[in-house]
């Protein structure tokens, strides 16, 4: 049996009867199955960073892949995180697919020059001429309990920057489709892989990405579980507790729609409207502090579409406008089952006037 | 400085009288270019330049040791002679002065040279994932004989931590990349010696176990034979290499920047030394390589192709507004199509 | 004369009768003359930056700071950004008050480590022992036909980072307040001064920062332009264009109100509610790319505070999701007149359901 | 490798018999400190450390050449022995790894050593930065004589950029800096040999005109004389000077590594040499400095003060919540203040 129950409901659309091609797996093997799927079918793709190689990551994401594809496709860099972007730049100018690894998202930033000056821009820079299929992997979030810098939330960050693509799987199953589909984009993607989750297991249906849904790709977002009073929006490790809070909520009579954004840029604006036309009501989710996060972006596009039928502006619970704090705080800061539910209520109760 | 072993085959050949000339010939169209474009911001057919006046020697012999056929080049903002050199269409080179597209609109695949680079040693780590590509390649039986990277960076550029990154993963990697360094004495409006602490950039290499080569990087054969002793060092795999050409920066940093609030024209005049092309004119008269119609033709040259491409960049006309939408990716977004649609009916009104 | 009236009317707050202490400069010289004073006032000020020594800077906002203070206290760094942001930082815990420049915004990015991860935290994790009282100075936003990387806006990345504070000037009387404002903080401010508005001149009231409000600090948002029927809020360039808007709506009978947010972190909650409650109709205007921009903040704390009394959606009328282009294409790039104009229309017209 | 000028006056004087042997109950307390933290993570005690078994010599020999009332030192995340030598409350130390606070809840202006830091590479420009600092003030005439700042960094940090722009910046202001670099062999999973090109981050230091060390960083009599040489260069006002003190991480990279997937134990035998604490010991028994009886007491008191700080990192509560919005800033901000009385409706239910 699979361990989503635990976490409040397996996803809605993948509720229905276990196909041939389903398997119980964690968010970490999955990943590394997709890497190892990835570097057999396309000879371009590399993969390298901190300890990616004969260690296979602190997060073992990696695990075996030097061993099995070569240490020419599968290394080590040296410890710089401009470096790794920069010789990834390098690499796809040349006609590879790199797939780098930053250790964790706090050691993204000395690479955001080349993230965002030349990553994310050479294709529009050569006209089209060389693009620039790089899939950088970031082990993202907090929650456990790690050093500073081991928990940030970028994800606004890279959103706001134009020509990179951004996306976070919520279990072993998006985690799985959502790196073999990014791994094959000829655009760069950011892959945020929610390292709180690295570790949880549950079922991945390695034929379909979608149930009901054959041969289609993993874009846009996915309603993990259906509801019709509120949608609670969510992504990474958000998804899961948001989940659990339509368990919780469900004892109570409310029925609340979870809706995993999967891809953080471009964000699935159809998807948010659908549902919230439907619930009439929304609440966002994410760890990262509140001022000029995500969630902005996404309240003002469910109040842009969805003006007319809300009743009750978008709520955020996010974390707070304060650095990531140490382990012993940071179930305060990351928005917990309390905080969502006080969301939620505020929002059920709201009175104009 | 010199810690390079000597060359042999190929690369130690010495240069014919008709390399010689086409050098001059190429030293001479670069100027004239070069001088031109500051007249056309004058005029103002172009809104800002960046002239390489005095760089003309290390800039044309160093694009000239390039094989174009599998080598791959990686500029700044100030080469405008290694595009020439390698043959780069003017026209789409210049219309990133001209305001049209940032970065060129030459192709940089056929042309063998990235797009122009405004990040000081934003280019320089591409060169070293660029090169790596070809070890890889030729590991794979891909391509054979691998190519090389060559990547310019400035005095000042040297500052930028990514050097020192692109240094070290190339010394690692074996990458067959060489580092050209244009020590032109000044960043802007600081000098080499309040920039770089030691005094030379060349002097860095040896840290990391990379053989560098010192040149005059005003006498443009010295320039070539660095080069291509470079060049067949790293096609050899025996990894990078890093040369810095000691020249000066005769001219203003840009086109709005104002050398005498910085340094005076007597100081200039003692630091610059003699003039590159004069120099090289000198020698190839007093070795009876080129004569005085050599010189006159190869200026008449250096006139017609210039207003040739002036008439170029003056028929250039404004990037369709779509392009601004459509060169974003390679596979749209829904998102970037709806901004699209609204910003043709706002703005083009369709 | 002032300026002014070509770009659409005075601002309202200090259209009044004109004081003895006001005086006409470019915002250059206002900024310039703010940092002579800072430098004057507490020697434990210095600046630094590329260039910024005997230059005066490429904008020349230090021009001849260096001569009259000392090569001790204003001085030419080498060329690397994190280099100058990690030695503000060292500064500050010395005990300097460092006021370091970014020549341009696009090389704020290899700033970024230190920005976020050492500048933004270091008060926080000294446990307020080490205050990190800098001022970054970033010449920012388009407009000027600059190369590639020169016309970048970043407020929506320094917004979101914990412990930052951020702020944008719209006019010399802006800039010399805030300036000399930001540079006697305790804490870390990013100073995003509009390029494009340089060598534009306009009165600057040296003695009063807000007129009526004498000795007040400038915080806060601040109503340029009084109005009934519609905000628009705005900060840096936009500002002035959008009050010309105001003046060309104003022949069509259309009253709007022009908010310059001027600080971008903390914003200013409290002025969008009182501004919006009245007009019940708000756009928001920015040059940076739409998505996850900072105008997604203010239309949501917008709509948190209004949702009852908003006749339509929030509008944004920004750049868009594309690299900043090139000077041939910037007009079409930066919210024109035309672009707003639509905005305004949109909101004017909707109709719910 | 020493291209620093010998050292007179204070620096050159040998340690007496009482230092050495307070050298040495410093490295039996830090050891025993160190190995028992890695028990009371296997314990729950706390949730994680980085041991620095095997660096006892380096890191206690450093930090007793700092001068606590005017010299400031720049740790990573490993300088605990650097702390204990220092005189660093080590329950606030240790609190970093309990997870009580990022950086830890020492006051760092008092002790002199700056937050504990998880950016590699992270405070090596702070310290360029206070250091310059310290020139301004003795110029202005504030202090006198001036502080030097210490900074650490590993052989994986010295890959990083801002390592670059440190040396380069110190070296053209001629700040009081010292490098220590702590080559212990690995960056995680990664040798040295594949991280550092060229073998050696002292080898850089010539690159920059700065002088350079490369020592034997498990003999800590070495490592004091070689650090107190620097401070002295240093301090003298004759700018930055680095060393590279080779020694070995004989532990985990931290409580979560496994060493064993990338390093067999015999490899790790023959790479690490001599235990730096048992060659000091004999050694001090040798020249007849300190008896069996000593070396009893020192590790007795060394125990006592190990359960002592266990007692108040077993005792230390978490912080209040508050401080998450109180430290942020010295001037809070409306926004903070609103989201702070959320935080206690909702999780305090104030
Ligand atoms: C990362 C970065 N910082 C700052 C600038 C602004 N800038 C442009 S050119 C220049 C000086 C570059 O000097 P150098 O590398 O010696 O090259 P040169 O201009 O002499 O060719 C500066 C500071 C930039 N383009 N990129
Ligand atoms: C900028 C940055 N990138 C990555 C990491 C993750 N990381 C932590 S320690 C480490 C290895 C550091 O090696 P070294 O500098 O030799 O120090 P040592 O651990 O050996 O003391 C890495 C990769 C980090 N902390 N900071
Ligand atoms: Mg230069
Ligand atoms: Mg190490």
């Amino acid at each position: 049996m699979s361990n989503s129950t635990l976490e409040g409901g397996a996803a809605a659309s993948t509720s229905a009867a276990t196909p041939a091609s389903t398997t119980v797996m964690s968010m970490q093997q999955a990943l590394n199955r997709a890497l190892d799927e990835v570097l057999a079918e396309n000879p371009r793709t590399l993969i390298f960073g901190e300890d990616c190689g004969r260690l296979g990551g602190v997060f073992r994401i990696t695990d075996g892949l030097q061993a099995k594809h070569g240490a020419q496709r599968v290394f080590d860099t040296p410890l710089a995180e401009s470096g790794i972007l920069g010789m990834s730049v390098g690499l796809a100018m040349a006609g590879f697919h790199p797939i780098p690894e930053v250790q964790f998202d706090g050691f993204a930033y000395p690479a955001v020059n080349q993230i965002v000056c030349q990553m994310a821009r050479m294709n529009y820079r050569s006209r089209g001429t060389m693009p620039m299929p790089i899939t950088l992997r970031v082990p993202s979030f907090g929650g456990i309990r790690a050093p500073e810098h081991h928990g940030e939330s970028l994800e606004a960050l890279f959103a706001h920057v134009p020509g990179l693509k951004v996306v976070s799987p919520s279990n072993p199953h998006e985690a799985y489709h959502l790196l073999k589909y990014a791994a094959t984009r000829p655009d760069p993607v950011i892959f945020m892989e929610p390292k709180s989750r690295y570790w949880q297991k549950d079922d991945v249906d390695l034929a379909h990405c979608d149930a009901n849904d054959d041969g289609a790709s993993p874009t846009g977002a996915k309603v993990q579980r259906e509801g019709r009073h509120l949608t609670l929006v969510a992504w990474g490790a958000m998804v899961a507790r948001c989940l659990q809070v339509a368990g919780l909520a469900a004892e109570d009579g409310i029925d609340i729609e979870v809706l995993d954004l999967r891809w953080l840029k471009p964000i699935d604006a159809e998807a948010l409207a659908a549902s919230v036309r439907k619930t009439r009501r929304a609440v966002v989710v994410h760890e990262a502090p509140l001022t000029s996060g995500l969630g902005a972006e996404v309240a003002q596009l469910i109040t842009q579409s969805c003006f007319d039928t809300l009743k009750a502006p978008v709520e955020r619970v996010t974390g707070f406008d304060v650095p990531y704090p140490s382990g012993d705080l940071e179930d305060e800061y990351i928005p917990n089952i309390d905080r969502i539910l006080f969301g939620i209520q505020r929002v059920l109760e709201y009175k104009r006037g | 400085m010199d810690t390079l072993p000597a060359a042999s085959g190929e690369a130690a050949e010495p240069l014919t009288p008709a390399q010689l000339r086409e050098l001059y010939s190429l030293m001479v169209a670069v100027r004239h270019l070069d001088t031109s474009a500051i007249a056309w911001q004058r005029q103002g057919i172009i809104p800002g330049y960046a002239p390489e006046l005095g760089q003309e020697a290390a800039q044309v012999g160093s694009g000239y040791a390039v094989d174009t056929t599998r080598d791959f080049v990686f500029p700044t903002y100030r080469e405008m002679g290694v595009a020439r050199t390698m043959g780069v269409d003017m026209v789409a080179y210049m219309s990133t002065h001209k305001a049209t597209w940032h970065g060129g609109l030459y192709d940089p695949l056929e042309s063998r040279l990235a797009p122009i680079q405004a990040v000081v040693a934003g280019s320089v780590l591409h060169a070293v994932g660029w090169a790596h590509g070809q070890t890889l390649s030729a590991a794979a039986g891909t391509t054979a004989p691998p190519g090389v990277a060559l990547t310019y960076f400035g005095d000042g550029a040297s500052s930028q931590g990514d050097v020192h990154e692109a240094l070290n993963f190339a010394a690692v990697l074996k990458a067959p990349v060489v580092f050209f360094v244009q020590n032109n004495g000044w960043a802007i409006s600081v000098p080499t010696e309040r920039q770089v602490a030691g005094g030379s950039v060349a002097a860095r290499a040896a840290g990391y176990g990379v053989p560098a080569l010192q040149i005059d990087g005003d006498d443009v054969v010295a320039v070539v034979e660095a080069t291509r002793r470079a060049f067949a060092h790293a096609r050899a795999g025996n990894g990078p290499v890093l040369i810095e050409a000691m020249t000066y920066r005769r001219g203003p940093h840009s086109t709005s920047d104002d050398p005498g609030r910085y340094r005076s024209l007597d100081e200039e005049r003692d630091a610059a030394g003699a003039d590159p092309l004069e120099r090289f004119r000198q020698r190839l008269l007093a070795d009876g390589i080129a004569d005085d119609a050599f010189f006159a033709e190869a200026l008449a040259a250096a006139k017609a192709e210039e207003e040739q491409i002036r008439a170029g960049i003056q028929a250039l006309g404004p990037r369709p507004g779509t392009e601004m939408f459509d060169l974003v990716f390679q596979e749209t977004t829904p998102a970037l199509q709806a901004q699209a649609a609204n910003w043709r009916e706002e703005s083009e009104h369709v």
